[in-house]
């Protein structure tokens, strides 16, 4: 089934994870560009659990569940997972733009550059 | 000393005693030297040209970029476009990043 | 200038990934329809019998990948660290500064 | 940060709270058994102190206990996990499941209604794994909101 | 079931710091001795299972650590569905420099961050760090390998920005923040590829059924591309001169060590799963381009710059360039029969550059940052005359920078001149390329210590930096001493061993 319309979530992630390049590489805002990360997170999260999918089975839970046939359990906890770290990364670099800012004011990335040369 | 020799190539305990040699024979020479020479008084002080040298120690020391200033100098057509290219912006670190990874990806599609 | 490679690099890559997803799982898998299961299969069997627990996704969470969730604590934990510290008041002596 | 919102949202507040951190507790609790687990009840329980921190914007700090309660909450997990080595196993080898003690009972295998006491040591570790979740995203969120005025910072 | 603690011991490797590190917090609300105390004790705790673990590689042979198994050291099918550590020549050498560098950066810190506030979160970020990079180089398992990057990535960046009250550090956090996070998302983005593929994740299984398709080139290019990003190869090296010139003294070795582990993990993945369906030889292409341009590039920069960490900072980056170059060498010849003449020299060359590249740069980066706490400044343009009140920090600099710039005997000469016979026989224009970037950075070398520590006395410092501090350099210098002395013996038994468990031979 190698056709592009069948792989169509998986396109949808792709376009996902570019549109959040195309704003880290051309936004000048870091909360924009902590955003666009945030988009690309968003987009390997939705890979992993298409990845999961089996078409018509139920999810991998026992309790009470409709049927015996389920779906791939390991991409589920993978996400989890990821999820988990993407949160952490957005809040530590949210504090560090929020100590970026009192210290020189702006959140303009082309202007947060002491450090260069 | 077979042994410390490594790969045919390079002991360095071999190396370490030619060095302690070299300079006991290089202290055998200095030892025949006069033994009555006295050192001037302008010992340590740098020679300018017979001039005074200057006051301040600051003044002295050759520090900072002035080291090597006519070989970074005579080399400026190639260190300052690499110098500039190092805007410290931030976009710029992920452009180099997603320009490595196209190239390495076709790169890497044709030729493995 | 560079704006127009960093477009042409981003098209690059979205080429490449599509190529990627098309071309994943071979002739007879694709989206929902995975192919090498073993891994799988084996967590959904066995995580009643050996873990006694229902929910597979747990026990794989805390048991089969156990590693992986300490490593997403520790995630979470050195996250706050890094926001402790870098939103932290103020110490008296700072580093390099002349004594 | 001492705004103070009106005093409908605040009553809401007062009454909502109990009930988000008792579904976090469910949650946590029944990991094993249906959707959730120590993340996502530890995230529900979090949201009640960003409720609080939104509708009464100061309160006491608690950021060291919350910092201890991480603590507490990591090295309990990873206790248990080393537990395994020390028994014998491997880390994270799951001790508990089947032996009849606490979370020790067996599941009928294939589709069946849940109990509680099974799973081993994944429960435990779930609660842990609660109680350092709570812990930390409080504390971020509390930080956050914190920093908003009263750091002096020298240019 | 038995308890076996050697057999344990990859998952001490882990596990001592993190619990160690979780402790931290606890200890510091009782007393800050107690603090102190628990965290040297985790350090000492994860270097002795480090010597134990290389202990048993080294005498016996490697091991598989699988987590959650019933039954310690029985590989069978169902364990490469579980998560496992190998315990091989390869893991050794990584973790011993690791645990090198970490005992070094460790003790200095004592003396260095003294009368900070906030140091048990200093110390907790440590030990995550050093846990994260030991889970990275250990772990066979590719989504574990993202955990524990992503571990290593904000770990280090909250060290970065442990100094807040300076915009500049800040800055550096972020940048570094930025480019590892994204980097980590492309990392986790081709995990998914080959788990999608495979449905599996373990290195061995999937090295197995790897074939070359196009879902393998793709994630192998970004994986390759992002572990290039982490251990600041050209033209993705620009976090680093930012972050090692702005974190901390006493941890820019760690950091660096970082890239190290990631260059490590780097060479693990290429030689165990895609050395048997990729065509080797326009690989190590690759990696010989990626390290030519590290070196020149790096080496080009430090010549302009006049801060002392920022040029040992683009040093350090030309020295990543030496590592990608042999081997890179190594790698293209496994496939030929040139492996026996040359390949092997060309990876044991590498793989001793490596260990002593993490030796020596934190011995460099640790006397730099006594430059700075005694004096306050890094600017080579107002240093001088150290070297009448700082004895002792003049010799360690000057052993670290000659072991650098591969002057004989030390160490750094040992390594380099593996890697110039091995790439002369590949191609006579690499060695002499590698030839040049090694003599500027003799003549680097030479500029900061004329500069810094030669000349009349300026009177910049008031005396030799504390005894701990000295004593943390010391261990380093004696380490490199000890390399320098019997580099025969470094390779029989721990370089040598590396190349083997990599699957390689002869």
């Amino acid at each position: 089934m190698n056709s592009l319309f069948y792989a169509l979530p998986f396109v949808m992630v792709a376009v996902l994870i570019i549109m959040g390049l195309y704003t880290v590489l051309f936004k000048r805002n870091l909360i924009k560009m902590i955003m666009g990360v945030a988009i690309i997170q968003n987009g390997v999260n939705l890979f992993l659990v298409s990845l999961a999918y089996r078409e018509g089975y139920v999810a991998p839970i026992w309790t009470s569940a409709p049927d015996v046939d389920m779906v791939l359990p390991t991409p589920h906890a993978l996400t989890l997972t990821s999820i988990v770290i993407g949160v952490a990364t957005t809040a530590l670099m949210l504090s560090f733009v929020i100590m970026l800012k009192k210290h020189y004011g702006t959140t303009d990335s082309h202007e947060t550059r002491r450090c260069k040369e | 000393m077979i042994d410390i020799i490594l790969k045919d190539m390079w002991s360095p305990i071999a190396f370490i005693l030619v060095l302690v040699l070299t300079a006991l024979v290089a202290y055998m020479f200095y030892s025949l030297g006069n033994p009555a020479y006295k050192r001037t008084k302008h010992k340590g002080e740098p020679f300018i040209s017979g001039n005074a040298p200057p006051k301040d120690v600051r003044l002295i020391h050759v520090g900072g970029d002035n080291v090597f200033w006519g070989f970074t100098h005579a080399l400026r057509k190639y260190l300052d476009p690499l110098v500039k290219g190092h805007t410290g912006i931030l976009n710029d670190y992920v452009y180099w990043m997603v320009i490595t990874m196209a190239l390495v990806l076709i790169y890497v599609y044709i030729l493995i | 200038m560079r704006k127009i490679f960093a477009l042409i690099a981003l098209l690059v890559i979205f080429a490449f990934m599509i190529l990627a997803v098309v071309e994943m799982r071979g002739e007879d898998g694709g989206f929902g329809e995975p192919v090498n299961t073993d891994m799988d299969d084996y967590f959904l069997e066995d995580s009643q019998p050996h873990n006694q627990v229902n929910n597979v996704v747990t026990a794989i969470l805390f048991d089969y990948r156990g590693l992986d969730t300490l490593g997403e604590a520790t995630v979470l934990f050195s996250a706050v660290s890094g926001v402790l510290t870098v939103l932290r008041k103020y110490q008296i002596k700072k580093l390099e500064v002349k004594k | 940060m001492n705004w103070k919102m009106s005093r409908v949202v605040r009553t809401v507040t007062d009454v909502m709270v109990v009930p988000i951190i008792v579904f976090g507790i469910y949650l946590i609790i029944h990991g094993h058994l249906t959707p959730g687990g120590g993340f996502q009840g530890g995230a529900v329980v979090a949201s009640s102190t960003a409720l609080l921190i939104i509708a009464y914007g100061s309160f006491r700090d608690y950021k060291k206990d919350f910092s201890s309660v991480e603590s507490i909450g990591l090295t309990l997990f990873i206790f248990l996990a080393i537990l395994g080595i020390l028994l014998g196993a491997t880390l994270f080898y799951n001790f508990g499941a089947g032996t009849g003690g606490l979370f020790g009972g067996r599941v009928a295998e294939g589709i069946n209604p849940g109990y509680i006491n099974t799973g081993g040591t994944v429960p435990l570790m779930n609660i842990m794994v609660g109680l350092e979740v709570t812990a930390a995203l409080s504390l971020i969120l509390w930080m956050m909101a914190k920093s908003s005025d009263s750091m002096e910072v020298e240019a | 079931m038995s308890l076996d603690l050697v057999n344990a011991s990859p998952a001490f490797i882990l596990g001592i710091p993190l619990l160690f590190a979780f402790l931290t917090p606890l200890a510091d609300r009782i007393s800050k001795e107690l603090r102190d105390a628990v965290f040297m004790i985790g350090l000492l705790l994860t270097v002795l299972f480090v010597a134990v673990m290389s202990y048993e590689v080294f005498t016996a042979e490697g091991w598989a650590y699988v987590f959650g198994a019933e039954e310690t050291g029985e590989i069978t099918r169902f364990s490469f569905f579980r998560i496992m550590f190998v315990a091989d020549g390869f893991a050794a050498l990584a973790t011993i420099t690791v645990a090198i560098t970490a005992l070094g950066a460790g003790i200095y810190s004592f003396a260095f961050m003294e009368g900070q506030s906030g140091m048990e979160k200093f110390y907790t970020l440590f030990l995550l760090t050093l846990a994260g990079v030991n889970g990275m180089i250990l772990t066979a398992d590719l989504f574990n390998l993202f955990v524990w990057f992503e571990v290593t990535s904000i770990a280090s960046c909250g060290l970065v920005a442990f100094i807040n009250y300076k915009g500049k550090s800040v800055e550096a956090a972020l940048k570094y923040m930025f480019i590892s996070v994204i980097g980590g998302l492309f990392l986790l983005l081709s995990i998914g590829l080959l788990y999608g593929e495979y449905g599996i994740l373990n290195y061995f299984a999937i090295a197995e059924s790897v074939n070359g398709g196009v879902v393998d080139r793709v994630a192998l290019s970004i994986i390759l591309v992002v572990l290039a990003m982490k251990a600041s190869s050209v033209p993705m090296h620009m976090w680093a001169p930012d972050v090692y010139t702005e974190s901390p003294g006493a941890v820019t070795p760690f950091i660096a060590i970082t890239s190290l582990g990631s260059l490590f993990v780097l060479f693990r993945i290429l030689f165990v799963v895609f050395r048997y369906s990729v065509s080797t030889a326009a690989l190590g292409g690759l990696l010989i381009i990626l390290g030519l341009l590290s070196m020149f590039v790096g080496v080009s920069m430090a010549l302009k710059q006049s801060d002392v960490k920022r040029l040992i900072a683009y040093l350090s980056v030309s020295q990543i360039g030496y590592m990608l170059l042999a081997v890179g060498v190594g790698f293209s010849t496994l496939e030929n029969g040139d492996y026996a003449t040359f390949g092997a020299l060309a990876l044991e060359g590498g793989f001793f550059h490596m260990i002593n590249d993490g030796v020596y740069k934190a011995l460099l980066f640790l006397s730099a940052a006594a430059i700075v706490y005694s004096t306050g400044t890094r600017n080579l343009n107002k240093l001088g005359g150290l070297a009448h009140r700082m004895p002792y920090t003049t010799m360690f600099f000057l052993i670290g920078g000659l072991s650098i710039a591969g002057i004989p005997p030390l160490s750094g000469f040992s390594s380099k001149l593996l890697i110039y016979k091995s790439i002369y026989l590949y191609h006579p224009i690499l060695a002499i390329i590698a030839l040049v970037v090694s003599i500027i950075t003799f003549a680097l070398i030479g500029k900061v210590f004329y500069n810094a520590f030669l000349g009349p006395d300026l009177g910049l410092s008031k005396g030799e930096v504390p005894t701990t501090m000295l004593l943390a350099m010391g261990i380093l210098t004696a380490v490199v001493v000890v390399f320098s002395l019997f580099p025969n013996y470094v390779v029989a038994e721990i370089v040598v061993p590396a190349v083997e468990a990599l699957g390689v031979t002869a």
